[in-house]
Parts: structure tokens; C-alpha cells; sequence
């Protein structure tokens, strides 16, 4: 994927988040909706360096993930505002369902961390089909205090399992700062435990996350086993839109995003400010857009409820 | 007894009277201590703890980080060294991440050690759908604590009872489950001031008087069974409405005593009806008063499926008002 | 119907019957892979899966560390997608440890994604009590599959049953628990060799005709009520022994066509009696056959204790055969 | 305690070691044994630098913990055979449980690896209560893989919760070797994920296991967070007391001991044959009566069955 595609996609991330803000702002939502704003680099690097049909578990910070992967903005929202025009049939509402196995997109566990062991396992399958295929499994700083990662990272190391860990380390869990959790300054200080590369990079980056990553995943699909890559960035808004964040001095209740990863990436992409802006416009256009279409769509129909629990 | 006392008592929130519960507890006995997720600084993600960090600091109220087998396993360590923790779960789904500590060490520590040890903790739990939290975070798990001994089980329907309920299982030197349902936490009613108030286990509660049919509910499903009875006492059918309101110890002579004055029972819970806590006591009812039935025991529950993320769609799969009384009334015609 | 073939067919002991199960599946669709701890070159500290090391190399046989959490969470991503593992827990009761795992990801992610990803999985759970292995290892925890909707649950109580149940789990595409009760591992009896030899789910056997009580038995507890029916009837009382040999899907059909027979029905398992799969069977029953039953519906289960780690001791937990016939006569006398 | 006690102690585990093996070759045994045949010196020597009131959570191999830190022989061996005379009143069997309050002595979880959470609540309690008392929790190479370590070990280095850790390094868990669990040479390299001290210790020095432990507890006592202990040993028997080993190669079936923690130690000590022989010598017959003593004592009243299931 070239700069300007991966520009595109920050931008477009970029654009659900603030829509979503505005419009939760006047209209309010019934789920919970975790806003990833200033995220976006991580999300969108990180993707940047799967193939199409690598496997993605994504975390409960937004849309990015899966947007990166391929997925519309429509069947996303859709997802988020439960109509069934989703990809889980309008079961979903939240941040924290959505699904598209030809892109690899093989979903999230509500209960945080679960996606480590369940990584391990799409890992394990690539390694005995021989698709040669990558895992990508997203996690926050909070996260990888679960007991699921330490149980997942010294097998899949010693299994020599094709997964990337991408650790966003936004400095929070909910209330919780990180220096609460953590007794080592960096996430990444973990990896020598399991005998894997620990790497930490720039967040707001978007470049060097993709380098990062790209890296890690030559690595797993030379079956030289998992990486652990550790982006530091900030938790700009509140854990859940709605958050009053009454346990935070850090930062105002504030959109501006310091060191904002379209800022950084137009510099060392060096790429032409009208046509950035343009692609900001566009990418405006393309949230606005799915949005009014997912507003348009039918509720699920009731019977939905009941199905698809067994096969 | 709860109800009494507690008509004349001031208005409170189910969630503020459970923060009265904690605070007066931890006022009256310095080895109360908290922990879990965000109960500190940010007073819990739904404010149940507000103001308790502030009171008592850092070193009795502990936020902890995303480890659910540590804040279970740690507070039956620290209950079996001579502290009281009441440790909470974010979501009682989360109890499932902690099984072996909640089902095996809360539960059997003090057996498998031949009664050596005691472990006086509560693990307070947030439970039942709260309106689009999704599968692993809106079920009702309370029947799980009716089949690993060694655990008492508690779930207030009322701020009054969750008030005195809690303060009750603090002071109890077994395990606590304590199912406080996170959907209720807005609803308010009368509780008392008195420091001394508490609720005993074991003890059902008649909610409402009648003759037609027994109701046995428990948690959310009880202000939906007193209205249901309402709207059928306008058809002159008398529904009895029983709140067990602890499953261990579950107060069974208060139900069959009641159905074998109305010779019917229906038991209605949020959680899956297939082998749920209704299943237990439609048993115990028909084996202890099998001659009284006029009609089988019937059961209303959670669908067999999970609770869809979708907001409007999770209130689809467990019982509702309105089925409670085409349930009620069609027993009833029986 | 399994028993039909199984009569002209070799002995064979149930342990070695589920090692055939796996060698068959596993050499039919290579796809199917095992993973637990010590299932590979020890050949299970249970001896059930030697030999499947040997023939089908470590790639598809996989030891792992006590990581309870990564043997179910990984066969479930493995699962999704595109190959079938036959994980093991070494006992029944470490579900509890991968709780999350296995009552939220194995039960949940195909509902959680809207039906687009199946989970074809087993969990092989060797179940119930042994000898001495404690409160900790030895718990009938087949409820638990009852109350978490998306799971299905098979417990064989024969050899030929072990056989063709597990193949069929391995071909359903739903994700099973597999309760296999470690003390019947030894227990020998007729196993079709036929590599298509299939029990179908949902489909109780009547393992003894009768007329006086019905009674439901699972696991180990089906051998033990045979007995209690031999004894009875010398007496003249002729029990018919039901064993559903799985409790999802559960076939209420047999079971309630029985007991409309015999108007009485007493259900029996090793699990706790309190809140067990015998108070759902119960609650259906009486729920079903209501205006054909004579006497309520009894059941038998464990104490309300731990199973203590004492060998002597156990036994007096769970029902006996003198226990069962004792319950029996008495129904029937009612 | 000084050398000659120490090496009484590992003298009295030895000898209940060779007592049950034998008594179980000859007359079978109805629970699960557990050998620690070898590990004695990392038993005795580490218990050697608690206090009386520090707590112990023992794990599964052998009785030499709860020996070492004072309970008596006819207890221990009461509890293994499931008599009245057991600190659990009958309802032990196999090396799974016995307790004593007032020497600390807290018990252990039959799922392996639980102690790590209780040990830390443990630790939590010492701390607020103001007791200054140390935890010393014990578990083997296999064990360091559950979840529970990781989510205890990253909060009580945190919370600098008075712990010492363990682990005994005996190469196997039942039947998988070390390599295949473990990505690093040694468990002591996780500490530093940790943020806490990893010490590696020769497990057939019964001394040097004593000095490592001392200065963890101080470490611990003086407020200073937990220590991760490794000490090197090999499990010279089965996994239990029948287990044919049919996966090892490493050794044969026998009894002997290599680099045996008696000979180390009365060398090191400077221990005069004659003076160690005799304390031998009274292990054997404090094993032998306290057998005797223990099979003599009346099978549980069957009503124990149901009691102190709750308080
Ligand atoms: C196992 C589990 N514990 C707790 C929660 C509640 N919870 C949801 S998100 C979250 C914080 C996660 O922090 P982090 O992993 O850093 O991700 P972030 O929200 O910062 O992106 C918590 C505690 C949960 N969903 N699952
Ligand atoms: C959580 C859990 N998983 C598995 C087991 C079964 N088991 C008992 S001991 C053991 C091996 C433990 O190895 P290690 O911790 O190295 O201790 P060792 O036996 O070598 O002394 C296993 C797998 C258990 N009891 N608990
Ligand atoms: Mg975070
Ligand atoms: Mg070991």
C-alpha cells in the first residue's frame, strides 16, 4: 500500500470518529462507542502490512481496524448502530462485533484479552493448513496484563506461531493509568520473557507503525514465530463517548489531537496539502454518507434473535 | 424485617444504597477493604463507589488492572489472613474468567482445609442486561452459585434489600456471590438510615398477597411480576409474588407454604431458563407439595440464546411484563 | 441404534473405545487434530489417546504446558478457521479455569458474529469422580452445558457410546462438551468396528424396560441404576432405566412417552444434586407429563458438599446403588 | 536455623521420601503421591528463611514444605492417608492438602498454579494489617505457565506485595520437558517483565537455596516487592508414585540421587559423618513411627463428608 493509500485511510478512520462524536453529541447511542480519535496511525499502519487474506483481531478502540482490513464504512456502522445492514445481521451495537471472513476479519470477544488465545488458534491453523497466512491481534496496554496473553505468548513462541501482537498503549485502561498496571515503563519490555522481538514505535507514525509491523510479519510468515510491537499514543477522549474522565489532569475534554498522525504523515510523506485536503474531503463524504445510509436501514427483524446459535 | 422498616425510610437509589452499605461497613470494621476495576479513583464505571476512595484512600479501596483471576484469587487469599474484601467483578460475566477462584478456591478453600480456614469476602457482581452490552456482559449467572456449594448466593430486587443484603454478607463469614443488578441501579425506593439495618439470608419476601397463583421471582423480574399481578388483578386474578432474594440460603418453606394456598407456582428469572435457578425451585416446589398443584410448575426464562449486542433487540429474550401475565393467566385457566 | 449393532460386536474397554473414536476421525479428515496436556508421547496420564502421537506425528498431536486458557481459546480460533480439534482438558473440572473460554468464545462467537463463522470443535472432559483426586478434580459439571445456549453435551455411560458419540462430535459442526467419566475408562463392553458406526445426538436409549418408575441416569450412575433395577425386581418393582447420553440436544420425547407409562420418575446423576441437570429433567417432566404422574418427580444427586479427597469417603457424596434402589422402592410406594 | 538443623530437615524429608516409596511398592496407595525424591534441599532450604509466622502456600511435590516449617510427620502423613489424626480431619488423601494457621501454613489449590492469586491476597493482607509477614509460594516449571502467574506477578511487583516465588525447576510437567514450555533457558528470565529480581539457584544446595531465599524475604519485608527464586533441580521419580515414564529417556527407574542435597550439604557444612549418619539414622525411625503411629489411627467418621462446607 502506497503513502497516499495509507493517508486515505488515517483520514478516513479519522472522519467515522468525528461523525460518530457529533453525532452521538445531539442524538446520544444505545451502545457503547469507544472512540479511537488519535488512534488512527496505529490502526491504519499496523493493517497496512497484512495481506488481504491475513487473519485480524481487532480491539474495542473504533472502527480502524477493520475499515483498514477492507471492510465498508457501511457495513461497520451499520454493525455499531445495529441494523442489518451489518455484518453480524443487527445483532451488534457497539464497538465490538463485526466480521468479514474473506477479509480475514475474524472478530473481538467482548471480555478484553480473550483475543490472544484466540489468535494463537487461527495461528495454529495457518501453520497446519500451510497457508502461510499471519495473525494480527490488536490489544490496548490494559489488556495485556490478562493472564490469556501469558499463556498465549509462551506457547505461541515456543510453537513458532505467525502472530503479530500490536499493542495500542494509550496510557489508560478505563481510570486505571498505565503506571498503575505496569510495573516496567514499556509493554514492550515483556517480549524478552517469551523470547520474541519487543518493539516499540511512534503511534501517532503511521509510517513507522507500518514498518514495524511489516517487519514482524516477514517474520511469522518465515516462520520464525510472534513479535510483539508496542505503539505509544494518547487516549484523547473518555474511555466510552460519555466519559466524563473525572479521574484524569492529563487532558481537557478536547478533539484537537496532539501530534496528530495526519499532520505527521503529510510531512513525511511529503504529500501536497491540496491533495490532502482533498482526500480529508472525500473521506468526510464517505462517513457522511454511510451514515445517512445506515440511518435509512430497517431494524433487525425480531426473529433474529434466536438465530444462529447452533448450527 | 426490610419491608417494614423500610417505608418510613428516606428515598434512595439501588446504587446509592449500595455505596451506603460499603461505606457503613468499612466505617464499622477497618478489615473491609476493596478492590477491582475502576472502583477507586473513578468511583466504578457505574458510580456504585463513588466517594469510597476518597473516604477511606488507596491502601482500602484498590483498582486493579485487567486481571479478573487476580481480584478473585487475591481477596480469598486476603479473606483467609484475617481481612473482609469485598472485590468486585466489572460484570458478573466476568466470573467465568475467574471459575477456578470463584467455583473452586471461594468455594472449597475452607472444606478441602477441613474447616481451618474462612473465607469472608464478597464478590459483588453487576448482572443482568443494561441495554446493548452484548453477550459476555448482560447475562445472569446466579444459578452457577447454587451448584458449587460452599457459596451463598444473594440478588436484591430493591435498594432497601440491596442495602441490607450487602451489609448482611459482609458481616457473614462465608463467600458472598452478590448479584446487584446493573439495570436497577436507577431505581429508587426507601431506605433506612440505620447503621444497624440489615436483611437476613434466607428470609422470601411476599411482595404482593394473593390467592390465585404463586410468582416466584427474583432481581428485574420482580418489579415486572408486581406489574403483571397489577395488571391482572383487574381481570380478579390474585397473583402471590415471592422475592427469594438470596438463592443460598433459598427460603422454601415461604413458596410452598404459598402454593399449597394457591395450588399453582410459576418462576420467573432473567437468566436462560434451561437449567437455571427455576429449574431448582420448580423441583423443590412440586416435590414438597405435589398433592397442592393443581397445575405443573411452569418456568419463564431467558431464551436459549445469547443476548444480542443490539439494545432493542436483548429485551426480546428475556421475559417481559406482558408474558409474565399470558403465563400467569393461562396457568391460572388450567 | 447403537445398541442394537453394538451386541455382535467386540469387547472393547471405554477408554480404548474413545482412542479408536479419535484414530478413525483423525485418519478420515485430516483436519481433525488433538491438543492437551500430555495427549501426545505419554499418551494421556489417563492412557486414552496412546499410540494417536505415534501414528499421526506431532503436528496433529499436540502436548501443551498448563495453559487452560490457550487449549480451548486455540481450538476454538482454530476452529473458526478450518480445522476441527478434539482439545482435551486433563479434568472436567479446569473448564472452570477456561471458563471464558469455554462458556463465552466456544458457546458465543458464532452467534456474536452473526452466524458467519462456525466453531467445529470437542472439549474431551474426563469427568466425574476417580479416586482420591479431590474436590478439584473429580465434579460432574455437565449443567453448565445446559445453561450456556450454543453448546451441545454428550456423556456416553457405555463403551459403544463413548465411540459413537465422540465420532459424532468430532463430525458436528457445533462446538461439544464431551464428558467422559474417568472411572469408567476401564469398563469393558461390545464396540462396532465399523468406522461409520455413528450415535446420533438427541436420541435417549431405554437401557431397561419397565412399568413401575422411570427412572433417568447418566454417566456412571446408568450402570448403578441397572443394578438398583435387578435388585428390584426380585421385588417385583420393574424400573425402566433411561440414558439421554446427551443433555443438548436433550430427547424429552422418550423420557416423557415413559413416564406417561409409568407415572412416576425418579432422575438420577453424579453432579450435585442442587441446581444439576436432574432439576431441569424434573422441572420438564412434571412439566410435560404433569396429569400423568402419580407421585412427584424425585431426584439423586451429590450432597450439597465437596467431593473429599479421601477414596473412602467420595463414594458417600454421590448415589449409590443401594441409594437408588431405596429412592425407587419408596416412589413407588407412594 | 543453623547447618545442622537445615540438614536435619532435609534428612527428615528424605527419609518420609523413601518411606512411602516403599510402603506404596509393597501395599499400593489410595490417592495420588507425588515424589519429591531430590527436591528436599530447595523444601528445607528455602522454608529455612521464613520466619515462623511468614506463610507458606506449599506445592504438590512431597510434604518436605510443611515439614520444613514445622508441622509434625504424623500429621502430614495422617492427611496423606486420609486419617482422623490429619491437620484436614480425614478428608485428605494424596499430596494435595494440609494446614496450619498458626505456622503459617495456608494450604494449596488442586489446580496447579492458584497459589500464585491467594499467595498475593496473602501478601495484600500482611500488608494492610501491618504485620510485616512474608509469603513464600512454591511451583514448578510447569506451573509458571498459568495465567495466574502473570496476572499476580505484574500487580504485586506493582503494589510491592512482601512475596518470595519458588520455583522448582525439576525439567518436567508430568510428561512434557521444559523446552517444549518454556521459550527461555530459565523461568528466573521473566522476572525482569516483571520488574522484580530473578535469581537462579543450584536446587541441590540446600545452602545456597537458604541464602537466596533470606535475601528475598528481607527484600520482601523491607517493603521492597516480591523476588523470583529458580532453582535447578531434576525430578528423579515419576510424576506420581506408578507413572511409567515411558515419555523420558533422561533416567532410569531407580532411586539414587544424583548431586544429592545429604552429600552436598554435609560437605559444604563440614558435617562430621558420624554426627549426620545419626541424624539419619533418627529420620528413618521419626519416619517409621510416625507411619506406624499413622496407620494405626481409626478411618474418619463418615458424617465429616458434609461438615465445614460452609461456616
Ligand atoms: C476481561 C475484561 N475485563 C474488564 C473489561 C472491562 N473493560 C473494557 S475495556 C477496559 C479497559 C481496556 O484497556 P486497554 O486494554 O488499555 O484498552 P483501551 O480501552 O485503553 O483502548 C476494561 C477494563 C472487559 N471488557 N473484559
Ligand atoms: C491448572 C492445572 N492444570 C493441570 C493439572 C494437572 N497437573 C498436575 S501436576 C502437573 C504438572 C505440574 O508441573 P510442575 O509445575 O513443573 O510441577 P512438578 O509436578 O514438576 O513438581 C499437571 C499438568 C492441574 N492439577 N492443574
Ligand atoms: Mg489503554
Ligand atoms: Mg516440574
Amino acid at each position: 500500500m502506497n503513502e497516499l493509500d495509507l493517508y486515505r485511510n488515517v483520514s478516513r478512520i479519522r472522519a467515522l470518529e468525528l461523525l460518530l462524536h457529533r453525532y452521538i453529541e445531539e442524538h446520544g447511542f444505545g451502545g457503547f462507542w469507544h472512540p479511537g480519535l488519535g488512534q488512527e496511525g496505529i490502526q491504519a499502519g499496523a493493517v497496512a502490512a497484512l495481506r488481504e487474506d491475513d487473519y485480524l483481531f481487532y480491539a474495542h478502540r473504533g472502527l480502524g481496524y477493520a475499515l483498514a482490513k477492507g471492510m465498508s464504512p457501511v457495513t461497520l456502522l451499520a454493525d455499531l448502530f445495529g441494523r442489518t445492514g451489518g455484518s453480524v445481521g443487527g445483532k451488534g451495537g457497539g464497538t465490538v462485533h463485526f466480521v468479514d471472513p474473506e477479509l480475514g476479519v475474524l472478530g473481538q470477544g467482548g471480555t478484553v484479552g480473550s483475543n490472544f488465545v484466540l489468535g494463537a488458534g487461527a495461528g495454529i491453523s495457518a501453520q497446519m493448513l500451510g497457508t502461510d497466512k499471519v495473525v494480527a491481534i490488536f490489544f490496548g496496554d490494559g489488556a495485556a496484563a490478562r493472564g490469556t496473553f501469558h499463556e498465549a505468548a509462551l506457547t505461541a513462541s515456543v510453537w513458532k506461531l505467525p502472530l503479530v501482537w500490536i499493542c495500542e498503549n494509550n496510557g489508560w485502561a478505563i481510570s486505571v493509568p498505565i503506571e498503575a498496571q505496569s510495573p516496567t515503563a514499556n509493554i514492550a519490555d515483556r517480549a524478552a520473557a517469551y523470547g520474541v522481538p519487543g518493539v516499540i514505535v511512534d503511534g501517532q507514525d503511521a509510517l513507522a507503525v507500518r514498518e514495524a509491523t511489516l517487519e514482524a510479519v516477514d517474520r511469522a510468515r518465515a516462520g520464525e514465530g510472534p513479535t510483539l510491537i508496542e505503539a505509544k499514543t494518547t487516549r484523547i477522549r473518555g474511555h466510552y463517548e460519555g466519559d466524563k474522565q473525572s479521574y484524569r489532569e492529563d487532558l481537557g475534554e478536547g478533539l484537537e489531537v496532539p501530534r496528530d498522525p495526519l499532520a505527521i504523515l503529510r510531512e513525511r510523506a511529503a504529500i501536497p496539502a491540496a491533495e490532502a485536503d482533498r482526500i480529508d474531503e472525500e473521506a468526510r463524504a464517505e462517513a457522511e454518507a454511510a451514515l445517512a445510509e445506515v440511518l435509512a436501514m430497517p431494524e433487525p427483524d425480531p426473529d433474529v434473535v434466536t438465530e444462529g446459535v447452533w448450527v | 424485617m426490610s419491608d417494614a422498616t423500610a417505608t418510613e425510610a428516606p428515598m434512595l437509589g439501588y446504587a446509592r444504597a449500595i455505596n451506603q452499605a460499603l461505606a457503613e461497613e468499612m466505617r464499622r470494621d477497618e478489615r473491609v477493604w476493596m478492590m477491582g476495576q475502576d472502583v477507586g479513583r473513578m468511583g466504578g464505571v457505574f458510580g456504585v463507589t463513588r466517594g469510597i476512595y476518597e473516604e477511606f484512600g488507596a491502601g482500602r479501596v484498590r483498582d486493579t488492572s485487567l486481571n479478573e483471576t487476580f481480584i478473585v484469587g487475591a481477596a480469598v487469599g486476603a479473606a483467609m489472613t484475617g481481612t473482609i474484601p469485598v472485590a468486585e467483578l466489572q460484570f458478573a460475566d466476568f466470573m467465568m474468567i475467574a471459575g477456578d477462584e470463584v467455583f473452586h478456591k471461594m468455594a472449597k478453600w475452607r472444606y478441602m482445609h477441613g474447616g481451618k480456614l474462612s473465607v469472608p469476602m464478597v464478590l459483588r457482581l453487576p448482572t443482568g442486561v443494561l441495554g446493548g452490552v452484548g453477550a459476555e456482559h448482560s447475562q445472569s449467572l446466579e444459578a452457577l452459585g447454587m451448584h458449587f456449594p460452599g457459596l451463598k448466593v444473594a440478588l436484591p430486587a430493591t435498594p432497601a434489600d440491596a442495602k441490607g443484603l450487602l451489609k448482611t454478607a459482609i458481616r457473614d463469614p462465608n463467600p458472598v456471590l452478590f448479584f446487584e443488578h446493573k439495570g436497577m441501579y436507577r431505581v429508587k425506593g426507601p431506605v433506612p438510615e440505620d447503621p444497624e439495618f440489615l436483611v437476613p439470608f434466607g428470609e422470601a419476601v411476599v411482595r404482593r398477597a394473593g390467592t390465585s397463583a404463586t410468582v416466584v421471582a427474583t432481581g428485574l423480574m420482580v418489579p415486572r411480576a408486581l406489574e403483571a399481578a397489577e395488571a391482572l388483578g383487574a381481570e380478579g386474578i390474585e397473583l402471590e409474588v415471592i422475592d427469594p432474594r438470596t438463592l443460598v440460603p433459598l427460603d422454601m418453606e415461604t413458596i410452598v407454604a404459598s402454593v399449597e394456598k394457591t395450588g399453582r407456582a410459576l418462576v420467573v428469572h432473567e437468566a436462560v431458563r434451561t437449567a437455571g435457578a427455576g429449574a431448582e425451585i420448580a423441583a423443590r416446589i412440586q416435590e414438597a407439595a405435589f398433592f397442592a398443584l393443581d397445575a405443573p410448575v411452569w418456568r419463564l426464562g431467558a431464551l436459549d440464546t445469547q443476548i444480542p449486542q443490539s439494545p432493542d433487540l436483548e429485551q426480546l429474550v428475556i421475559p417481559g411484563t406482558d408474558e409474565i401475565a399470558a403465563a400467569a393467566r393461562e396457568l391460572v385457566a388450567i
